[in-house]
C-alpha cells in the first residue's frame, strides 16, 4: 500500500477489495474533482451580478412552522467562501486520487469528502440560522469521519473523538445562541437580522446569545483555548488537513462572525470578546508553530496564529479591519492549502515529517518544490503576493485601534512566525544536503503536485490583479462583513508608511530567526510546551465518567429494596406535600361510629393477619396470613352487597393459595436477613405510605360524590341490556371491552407460565441461538 | 364504615410495602399480593358501602330503585381481581424459576443485571 | 345509519387475532412467522390507514358495544394517539421480522410471536382508548406480555432483572388502579373527556392534588423518570433484542403517553406547582440518565440508560405545555421510538457479527471494515439520539428548545443541552469501541484492552455470524429510513405533532367527539 | 447450522425431564395412597361442580354468577381432581389441551364482540335473538362472550396448574 501509516491494517480485505475500489474510486474522484469546478464556476458567473446589483437569494420552504427555510443567499462573502470551497474541493479530489490512491476505501474516503464539502458549501450560503446550524453539524460530523478514517490508530481516534466533541459542544452552545437571537430579532433569516432590534447591543440578551455564538464560533476555529483540537486533528490523511483544517473548515467560526458582524458587531463587547480571543490565539499558534518539527504540526499551528489573526481583525471592526481579514483569509487559503499538499506529498514520498530530518528534495521534485517556494513567499508576506496587501491592511488597522501597541506587536510577531513555520517546510526539505529516507522518493506523478502548485500560482495571480480582486471579490465581501456598501481600492505601493516598515521588520526577523534556527536555539525555547487547554479536557472528561460511575454506583445500585424505598419516599414526598396543608377535621374520623361489631372484628383480624404476613418467620405461617386478608376480603364483600365479588374473590383466594403452598414448598427456609435497625426504617417508610393512602382515602369518601354512570347502569341494564345482574351486564356488555382486555391478560399470563415451565431452568446464561 | 377500611386499606399498603423492602423472594411476592388486595379494597370503600343492597334488579322490576350498591366498582373490582390474579400467578412462577436459576432467595445476591460497570 | 369507524378498533383486534392465530399454531415455527408477520404488516397499514383517518376527518370515536359515551367504553383517536400508534405498529413489524433471525428456536416457537402480538394489541389499546378504567386494563395487558417476554428463554441475569422489572411495575399498577379508584369516587366518571369537563367543577385541591401525583407516579415508574426508573436498566437489555427493541419502543412511551393524556385533566389546575415539579423531575432525569449511558460499556445498558435520559426531553415538553414545547416532546418521542428501537436491533446484529453475545463492547470492534452497512446503519439513530440534524431527534429537540427559551426556562435549556452533548460522548463512544476500534483479536497493547482472555481459544466466539440481509437488515433499514425520513419532512411531521399538541392544550374537539351527541 | 447442538440439548432435556419425572413419582404415588378418599370424592365432585360451573355462567346475567365465576368453580373442580390424581389424568379429564381452551375462548369472545360488526354496529354490541336455540331461550352475544371468558378462565388456571404440577 502506498501509505506506510496504513501497513497492518484489515489486510485480508485489502487484498479482496484493491482491485475494485482501485480504478472505481480513480474515476469517481475525477468525476467529483469535475462536480466541484463546476460548482466553482457556478459560483464565480455569479460574481458580476453580485458586485453589480447585491446578493442574490433563493428560499424554498423546509419548516416554516420551526422557523426553519431553505434559503440560501449569494453576496460578496459567501461568494468569497463557496469559491474557496469548491475551488479548492476540486483541487483535493485530484490530489486524493494520488495521496491516497489503491488505497481499499477510497470511495468511502471521497463519499466523505464530498459529504464535507457541500456542508461546508450550504453553511457559505445558508440565509437562515438554523440552516446554517444544520450545514455547520454536519461539517463536525463529516470531518469526525474524516478525522478517524485510520481508524486502526488509536491517536486517530482520539483526535476524533476530541474534535466532535469540542466542536459539539460549541455547536450546542451555537444553536441556543441562534435561538436567542431569532427569539429576540423575530426572525430567523440572517440577512433580515442585520437592522433588527438586536443589533448592536439593544437587547437585553444580548451578551448571552453573544457569548454563546462565540463559543461555537471559537470553537470551530480552533481560538484560544479550544486550539488544541486542530493540531490533533492532523491524524487526519493529508488531503484532510490541507482541505478542512486549513482552508475551509476551521474558517466556518470566522466566517460566522464576519457573517454576524452587521448584527451583533460594533459593540465594546464584541471587541473585547474577539480581540481578546483572536490576540491569545495568534501569541499561542506563533510560539507553537516554531517550536514544532513535525511539518502537519507546524502547518497546524500556524493555521491556529491565522485563525487568531482573523479573529482579531474581526474584532477591531471598521472598513480596513474587515478589509484585512478578507485578504489575509483569501490569501491564507491559497498558501496554506499549498504548503499542507506540500507537506503531505513529502511524506508520501520519503515516509518522513520531521522537517530536520529532511534536505535536498527539490531535485527529485521539482515542481512541488516551486509551489512549495511561491507559498512560502506569500506566507512571508513579500510583495506581489496578496498577503502582502493583507498584511499592511492589518497592520494599519491595529495601528488605528484602540490598543496599537498591543495589536500590532502580536501581528509582527505572528508574522514572525510564520516565515519561520513557512520555511520549515517550504525550504527545509528542499534545498541543503540530501538526507537517507525510509523510501527513495521517486518521480511525483503530476495528479500529485498539480493540485499545489496550481493553487499557489493562483495566489501569485491574486495578488497580481489586485485590482481586479478589490473591486469583483474584495469590496463586495466587505460590503458584506461592514453592512454597507463599500469599495476598496489597494495598491501594492503607497509609499513609505510605517505599516511597511514593520512588515519589512517582520520578514527580515522572520528569516533572521529561520537561518539561525539551530537545535540549541530550539531546545532553549521549547522547555515551555503549553498544553493546559488539552489538560482541561482530559481531565474533564476523566472527572465526568468517575462522575458518571460514582453516580450510578449510588443509584443503580442493584439492590431492589433501595429501588423500592427510592420509590416509596419519592412517592411520599410528592404526594404528600398537597395534603399538608389538610386540616385533621377534614377527615371526619367520628365516621367510624357507623360500623357493626362483626365488621370490626373483621378488621380488625385482617389487620392482625396482615401483621403476620409481615413478620411471619415460617412461610406456610405467612400464606395462611394472607389468605385470611383475601377471605376477608370476601366477607367484606358480602356484608357490602357485592355477591359476585365475594364469590369470585373467594375462588381466586383458594386458587391463590394452593398456587403459593405448591410453588413455595420447593424454596428453602427463610431466612433472617435484614437487621433491626433497616427493618424500623422499612416500617417507618411502609406505615407512612400506609398513612398517606388512609388519609387520601379518608378525604375522598367523605367528598360528596355522585355518579351518572351507576344511575344508567341501574335504569338500563334490564332495559337495553336485558340483565338483572348488573355487575355482570356491566362486565359482559356495558364494559365488555375491559373484560376482553382482562381475558387476555389471564391468558397471557397462563402461556407464560406454560413456556416458562417448558423452558428448563439454566444455571448459565446462554443466548446462543 | 369507610374509615375502618380507610385505615384498613392503608395498613394493607403498608404491610404490602414493607415486604416489598425485605430481601426476600418469597416476601416480595407476598408483598405484591397484599399490595394488590389492597387496591381493590380501596376500590370497594371509594365505591361506597352499602348494606343489603346488592345491584340486583329484582323480577318483576325494570331497574335498580333505592339505596343500591354502585355496580360499577364492583365490576372494576372483579376484573382488578381477575388480572391481579393473573399477574401473581406469573410472578409466583417466576419467582421459582428464579430461585432454581440462581440457588437463593435473597434478593441481595440478585445483582447480576445491574452494578457499576458491566 | 352512520357508518361505523371500523378503523379505529382495528389496531387493537387484529394484533388479537393474529395472536391467536399464533397460539393455534403453537410450536410451528414457520407458521407462526408468517402469520405473525402478515399480522404485523396489515397492522402498519391500518396505522397507516387509521391516522390518515384521523388527519383528514378529526377525531374518530367508536363507542363500544354501542352505549352512548360516558357510559359505555369510547376508542377516541386523535392525531397523538393515531400517530402513536401507527409508529408502534412498524416498530413491532421491525421487531417481529428481526425475531425470526436473532432468536433462539425455543422461545421463537413458544411464545414470542403471540406474546409480542399482545403487546402491540395492549400498546394500540392504550393509545386509542378514552376511557381511564380501560387504559389501566392495557397497561395490564402491555405489563403482562412484558413479563412473558422478558422472563422468555430465563437465563440468569434476564430473570433478576425480569424480578425488579415485575416489582416495580406492579407497585406502579397498584398505585395506578388506586389512583383510578380515588379519581372514580371523586369526579364521578371514568370517559376521559366527560372527566375533562367534570373535573373543572370538582373543588377539592388537596385530593385532586394527591390524585394526580399518584397518577404520576404510576405513569412515571412506567415511564422511567427520576428517580423511579432503576428498574428499566436492569430489565431492558437482558432479554432477546427484538423484545429489547420492541420494549425499548413501546413500553416507556405508552407511560408518557398516558401522561400527556391524563395532564389536562390531572394536572391542569394547578399548573404553578406541576410545571415546575415536572420540569426538575425532567432535568435529574436526563442527567441521570446520560450519566448512566457513560458509566456503562455494554451495548445495550447504553441504549437502555440513553432511552432513560431522553424520556427526560419528553418529560421536558410536558412540564413546559406550551404549544411548541408539546409539539416539540410528540415529535421527539415519535423519533425517539424509532431510534431506540431501531438501536436495539443493531445492538442485535452486532452482538451476533462479533459473537458477544452479552454486549460487552469491551470485546467488539472491526464492524466498520467487516460490517461497513451495518456501521451505516448505526449512523442514522446514533445522529438522531444526538440530536445532530436533519434526523428527526435534532427537530424535536429544537422544538423544545425554543418553547424552553421563549417561556424563559434557560436552565432545563442548558440541562437538555447539556444531556444532548452527553448522548453525542456515549454516541461516539459506542460507535468507537463497535465499529472503529480494531477486534480484541488484532489489538495490540494500548490502554482501551478490554477483560478478554485468549480471545482466539474462546470457542464461542463466532465473530462471523451471518446476518440475513432481508431478515437481518431491512428492519433496521426501514426504521433508520424512518428516522431520516421523518427529519427531511420536518414540516409535515411538525405539522401532525403540534396539531396533536394542540388537541391536548385544547381538548374541546377531542370532548366533543367523545361524548358524541350523547346527553 | 447448529442441529447437533440443539438435539444434544433437547436430549439432555427429556433426560432431565425423566429424571424429574422418577423423582416425583414416589411422592405422586404417596400422595394418591393416603387421600383415596379425597381422589375417589373428586372424581365424584367433577361433573358436579362443572354442572354447578355451568349453571353459574348461565344465569350470571340475572343472579349473581357469570363466566369469571363459572370458569372458576370448573377450574377449581379440575384443580382439585389433578391434586388428587395426577396431571396427566387432569388432562384427561380436559380432554382438550388447556391451552386450546384458551384459544378457544378468546376466538369465542372476540368473535362476539365482532359478530355486530359484521351488521355494521361496534365492535361488541350486544345482539340478541329471538328465537330460542337448543335450551338457551335467548341466544345472544354477551352470552358467547361470557362463554368465551369462562373457557379462558378455566384454560387459563388448568395451564397454570398442570404445568406446576408437570415441572
Amino acid at each position: 500500500m502506498a501509505n506506510p501509516g496504513r501497513c497492518g491494517m484489515v489486510s485480508g480485505m485489502a487484498s479482496q477489495t484493491h482491485t475494485r475500489a482501485g480504478f472505481g474510486g480513480r474515476a469517481a474522484g475525477w468525476l467529483l474533482a469535475l462536480l466541484a469546478f463546476f460548482l466553482f464556476a457556478s459560483l464565480a458567473s455569479c460574481i458580476k451580478p453580485v458586485a453589480e446589483a447585491g446578493p442574490l437569494r433563493f428560499s424554498l420552504s423546509w419548516a416554516p412552522s420551526l422557523g426553519v427555510d431553505f434559503a440560501l443567499a449569494i453576496d460578496g462573502l459567501s461568494l468569497v467562501f463557496g469559491m474557496m470551497i469548491t475551488g479548492i474541493g476540486g483541487l483535493i479530489f485530484i490530489y486524493s486520487i494520488a495521496y491516497m490512491g489503491g488505497h481499499p476505501r477510497l470511495g468511502l474516503f471521497l463519499a466523505e469528502l464530498l459529504l464535507f464539502m457541500l456542508s461546508m458549501l450550504g453553511l457559505a450560503l445558508a440565509d437562515n440560522l438554523i440552516l446554517l446550524f444544520i450545514f455547520w453539524e454536519l461539517t463536525s460530523v463529516s470531518s469526525y469521519l474524516l478525522i478517524g478514517f485510520e481508524n486502526e490508530k488509536p491517536e486517530a481516534r482520539a483526535a476524533a473523538l476530541q474534535a466532535l466533541l469540542v466542536t459539539g459542544a460549541g455547536g450546542l452552545a451555537l444553536l441556543a445562541g441562534f435561538l436567542l437571537m431569532g427569539a429576540g430579532g423575530g426572525t430567523m433569516t440572517i440577512s433580515a437580522l442585520n437592522g433588527s432590534s438586536f443589533a448592536h447591543g439593544g437587547h437585553g440578551l444580548y451578551l448571552p446569545t453573544l457569548i454563546l455564538i462565540c463559543l461555537g464560533a471559537f470553537t470551530k476555529s480552533a481560538q484560544f483555548p479550544f486550539y488544541f483540537w486542530l493540531p490533533n486533528a492532523m491524524a487526519a490523511p493529508t488531503p484532510v488537513s490541507a482541505y478542512l483544517h486549513s482552508a475551509t473548515m476551521v474558517k466556518a467560526g470566522i466566517y460566522l462572525l464576519a457573517r454576524l458582524s452587521p448584527a451583533l458587531g460594533g459593540t465594546p463587547e464584541w471587541r473585547f470578546l474577539l480581540v481578546g480571543a483572536g490576540t491569545l490565539t495568534l501569541l499561542a499558534g506563533a510560539y507553537m508553530a516554531v517550536i514544532k518539527t513535525d511539518l502537519k504540526q507546524i502547518l497546524a499551528y500556524s493555521t491556529v496564529g491565522a485563525l487568531g489573526v482573523f479573529t482579531m481583525a474581526l474584532g477591531i471592526g471598521g472598513e480596513t479591519a474587515a478589509q484585512a481579514a478578507i485578504v489575509y483569509i483569501i490569501a491564507h487559503a491559497f498558501y496554506k492549502g499549498t504548503l499542507f499538499m506540500v507537506a503531505g506529498i513529502i511524506h508520501h514520498e520519503t515516509g518522513i515529517r520531521e522537517a530536520e530530518r529532511l534536505g535536498g528534495l527539490w531535485r527529485a521534485m521539482p515542481a512541488t518544490a516551486a509551489a512549495a517556494l511561491l507559498a512560502l513567499l506569500s506566507k512571508a508576506g513579500l510583495p506581489p503576493f496578496l498577503t502582502f496587501l493583507g498584511k499592511e491592511t492589518l497592520l494599519k488597522a491595529t495601528l488605528d485601534s484602540p490598543w496599537p501597541w498591543i495589536l500590532t506587536g502580536g501581528v509582527v510577531i505572528v508574522s514572525i512566525s510564520f516565515v519561520v513555520a513557512g520555511a520549515a517546510v517550504g525550504l527545509m526539505p528542499f534545498y541543503g544536503p540530501g538526507k537517507d529516507y525510509p523510501k527513495t522518493p521517486g518521480r511525483v506523478p503530476a495528479t500529485f503536485w498539480m493540485g499545489p502548485l496550481i493553487l499557489a500560482a493562483a495566489g501569485l495571480a491574486a495578488g497580481l490583479g489586485n485590482g481586479w480582486m478589490d473591486r469583483w471579490i474584495v469590496s463586495p465581501a466587505v460590503s458584506a462583513v461592514v453592512g454597507k456598501q463599500v469599495q476598496i481600492h489597494s495598491a501594492l505601493w503607497h509609499g513609505l508608511t510605517p505599516e511597511l516598515g514593520l512588515s519589512a521588520l517582520a520578514v527580515l526577523l522572520g528569516f533572521g530567526v529561520y537561518f539561525i534556527w539551530s537545535r540549541r536555539f530550539r531546545s532553549a525555547i521549547t522547555w515551555w510546551n503549553p498544553h493546559p487547554p488539552e489538560w482541561v479536557y482530559h481531565a474533564g472528561l476523566r472527572a465526568l465518567d468517575a462522575v458518571a460511575i460514582r453516580i450510578n454506583r449510588t443509584l443503580q445500585s442493584g439492590y431492589l429494596r433501595y429501588y423500592i424505598i427510592i420509590s416509596v419516599a419519592t412517592a411520599l414526598l410528592v404526594i404528600a406535600a398537597p395534603l399538608a396543608g389538610v386540616a385533621p377535621g377534614e377527615f371526619h374520623l367520628e365516621r367510624w361510629l357507623d360500623g357493626h361489631a362483626h365488621e370490626m372484628a373483621l378488621a380488625v383480624l385482617m389487620l392482625l393477619a396482615a401483621v403476620m404476613a409481615a413478620t411471619a418467620p415460617a412461610r406456610m405461617t405467612a400464606i395462611v396470613a394472607l389468605g385470611v386478608v383475601g377471605y376477608g376480603m370476601a366477607l367484606f364483600f358480602m356484608f357490602f352487597s357485592a355477591p359476585d365479588l365475594a364469590m369470585t374473590q373467594f375462588g381466586i383466594e383458594t386458587l391463590s393459595v394452593i398456587l403459593m403452598v405448591l410453588v413455595v414448598l420447593r424454596l428453602p427456609p427463610q431466612k433472617k436477613y435484614s437487621s433491626p435497625p433497616s427493618r424500623l426504617r422499612d416500617a417507618g417508610l411502609a406505615i407512612a405510605a400506609g398513612g398517606v393512602v388512609t388519609a387520601t382515602l379518608l378525604l375522598a369518601t367523605h367528598f360528596p360524590q355522585g355518579s351518572a354512570l351507576g344511575d344508567f347502569f341501574a335504569d338500563n341494564s334490564y332495559i337495553s341490556a336485558h340483565g338483572r345482574n348488573v355487575v355482570n351486564v356491566i362486565l359482559v356488555d356495558f364494559r365488555a371491552f375491559d373484560t376482553f382486555g382482562e381475558i387476555t391478560v389471564v391468558s397471557v399470563a397462563a402461556i407464560g407460565v406454560y413456556s416458562m415451565i417448558r423452558q428448563p431452568a439454566r444455571k448459565k446464561k446462554a443466548d446462543n441461538r | 364504615m369507610e374509615v375502618i377500611l380507610s385505615f384498613l386499606t392503608g395498613s394493607l399498603y403498608a404491610a404490602g410495602l414493607y415486604l416489598m423492602m425485605r430481601r426476600s423472594l418469597f416476601k416480595l411476592i407476598l408483598g405484591l399480593m397484599l399490595m394488590g388486595h389492597a387496591a381493590n379494597l380501596l376500590l370497594f370503600t371509594i365505591g361506597g358501602l352499602k348494606r343489603g343492597a346488592p345491584p340486583f334488579i329484582q323480577e318483576g322490576m325494570s331497574r335498580l330503585t333505592g339505596d343500591f350498591a354502585d355496580p360499577l366498582p364492583q365490576a372494576l373490582i372483579l376484573t382488578a381481581i381477575v388480572i391481579g390474579f393473573g399477574l401473581n400467578a406469573f410472578a409466583v412462577m417466576l419467582i421459582r424459576r428464579v430461585h432454581e436459576t440462581t440457588g437463593t432467595d435473597d434478593l441481595d445476591e440478585m445483582r447480576h443485571a445491574d452494578g457499576p460497570i458491566r | 345509519m352512520m357508518p361505523v369507524p371500523m378503523i379505529i378498533i382495528a389496531p387493537i383486534l387484529i394484533p388479537f387475532f393474529t395472536a391467536l392465530a399464533c397460539l393455534a399454531a403453537w410450536g410451528r415455527r414457520r407458521v407462526q412467522r408468517r402469520i405473525c408477520i402478515l399480522g404485523a404488516g396489515v397492522l402498519c397499514l391500518a396505522g397507516g390507514q387509521l391516522f390518515i383517518t384521523v388527519w383528514r376527518q378529526g377525531v374518530v370515536t367508536l363507542r363500544l358495544g354501542n352505549w352512548p359515551a360516558p357510559y359505555g367504553i369510547i376508542l377516541a383517536a386523535d392525531t397523538l394517539g393515531a400517530s402513536l400508534a401507527a409508529v408502534a405498529a412498524v416498530i413491532g413489524l421491525a421487531a417481529i421480522v428481526s425475531a425470526t433471525y436473532g432468536m433462539d428456536r425455543r422461545r421463537e416457537t413458544e411464545g414470542f410471536y403471540a406474546i409480542a402480538q399482545v403487546m402491540l394489541m395492549g400498546a394500540c389499546g392504550a393509545f386509542l382508548t378514552g376511557d381511564i378504567f380501560n387504559l389501566y386494563v392495557w397497561f395490564e395487558v402491555l405489563l403482562i406480555a412484558s413479563f412473558v417476554l422478558l422472563s422468555l428463554g430465563g437465563g440468569k441475569a434476564q430473570l433478576e432483572g425480569t424480578v425488579k422489572y415485575v416489582a416495580l411495575n406492579m407497585v406502579a399498577s397498584a398505585i395506578f388502579l388506586a389512583a383510578v379508584g380515588l379519581f372514580y369516587g371523586v369526579v364521578g366518571t371514568l370517559n376521559l373527556a366527560d372527566a375533562a369537563v367534570k373535573v373543572a367543577e370538582v373543588n377539592a385541591p388537596a385530593l385532586m392534588g394527591a390524585i394526580g401525583l399518584m397518577f404520576l407516579l404510576a405513569f412515571g415508574i412506567k415511564a422511567a423518570i427520576f428517580p423511579l426508573y432503576f428498574w428499566l436498566p436492569a430489565a431492558y437489555p437482558t432479554p432477546s433484542f427484538p423484545v429489547s427493541a420492541l420494549f425499548g419502543g413501546l413500553l416507556t412511551k405508552v407511560g408518557l403517553y398516558a401522561m400527556i393524556r391524563t395532564h389536562g385533566l390531572l394536572f391542569i389546575p394547578h399548573a404553578d406547582f406541576w410545571g415546575p415539579l415536572l420540569l426538575t423531575l425532567a432535568g435529574l432525569t436526563m442527567i441521570a440518565g446520560m450519566m448512566g449511558a457513560l458509566s456503562q460499556r455494554g451495548f445495550g445498558r447504553i441504549i437502555s440508560f440513553n432511552l432513560v435520559g431522553h424520556m427526560g426531553y419528553m418529560l421536558m415538553g410536558l412540564g413546559l405545555f406550551s404549544p411548541m414545547g408539546l409539539a416539540g416532546a410528540i415529535y421527539y418521542m415519535a423519533a425517539d421510538m424509532i431510534d431506540i428501537a431501531t438501536l436495539f436491533l443493531i445492538g442485535g446484529a452486532v452482538a451476533l457479527a462479533t459473537g458477544n453475545a452479552g454486549g460487552d463492547t469491551r470485546r467488539m470492534g472491526g464492524l466498520w471494515e467487516r460490517r461497513p452497512f451495518l456501521a451505516a446503519l448505526f449512523i442514522a439513530p446514533a445522529m438522531s439520539l444526538s440530536g445532530l440534524p436533519p434526523m428527526a431527534g435534532f427537530w424535536g429537540k429544537l422544538g423544545l428548545l425554543r418553547a424552553a427559551l421563549a417561556d424563559r426556562h434557560y436552565w432545563i435549556a442548558t440541562a437538555a443541552l447539556a444531556a444532548a452533548f452527553l448522548t453525542l460522548l456515549s454516541m461516539a463512544r459506542l460507535w468507537e469501541a463497535v465499529f472503529w476500534k480494531p477486534p480484541p483479536s488484532e489489538r495490540h497493547g494500548g490502554p482501551e484492552r478490554g477483560p478478554e482472555r485468549r480471545p482466539e481459544q474462546r470457542p464461542e466466539q463466532r465473530p462471523d455470524q451471518n446476518i440475513p440481509f432481508v431478515r437481518g437488515y431491512a428492519p433496521i433499514l426501514v426504521l433508520a429510513g424512518l428516522s431520516l425520513l421523518l427529519g427531511l419532512l420536518a414540516e409535515p411531521a411538525f405539522q401532525v405533532a403540534r396539531s396533536a399538541a394542540e388537541n391536548i392544550i385544547d381538548p374541546a374537539a377531542y370532548i366533543r367527539a367523545a361524548l358524541g351527541e350523547a346527553p | 447450522m447448529n442441529d447437533p447442538s440443539a438435539r444434544k440439548e433437547e436430549d439432555i432435556m427429556k433426560a432431565s425431564d425423566g429424571a424429574a419425572a422418577a423423582a416425583h413419582a414416589p411422592v405422586a404415588g404417596k400422595a394418591r395412597a393416603t387421600s383415596l378418599v379425597l381422589s375417589t370424592a373428586a372424581t365424584y365432585l367433577l361433573p358436579l361442580l362443572l354442572f354447578l360451573s355451568v349453571y353459574a355462567l348461565a344465569r350470571g346475567h340475572n343472579l349473581p354468577g357469570g363466566g369469571f365465576i363459572g370458569g372458576i368453580i370448573a377450574a377449581s373442580a379440575f384443580s382439585l381432581f389433578a391434586i388428587t390424581h395426577d396431571a396427566e389424568a387432569a388432562h384427561r379429564a380436559l380432554r382438550l389441551h388447556p391451552r386450546l381452551y384458551i384459544v378457544i375462548g378468546l376466538f369465542l369472545a372476540g368473535g362476539a364482540g365482532l359478530a355486530p360488526m359484521v351488521a355494521g354496529k361496534p365492535f361488541l354490541t350486544a345482539l340478541w335473538a329471538d328465537a330460542p336455540f337448543l335450551f338457551i331461550q335467548e341466544p345472544n352475544t354477551p352470552l358467547i362472550f361470557d362463554t368465551g371468558v369462562y373457557l379462558v378462565v378455566i384454560g387459563g388456571v388448568m395451564t397454570i396448574f398442570i404445568s406446576l404440577m408437570e415441572d
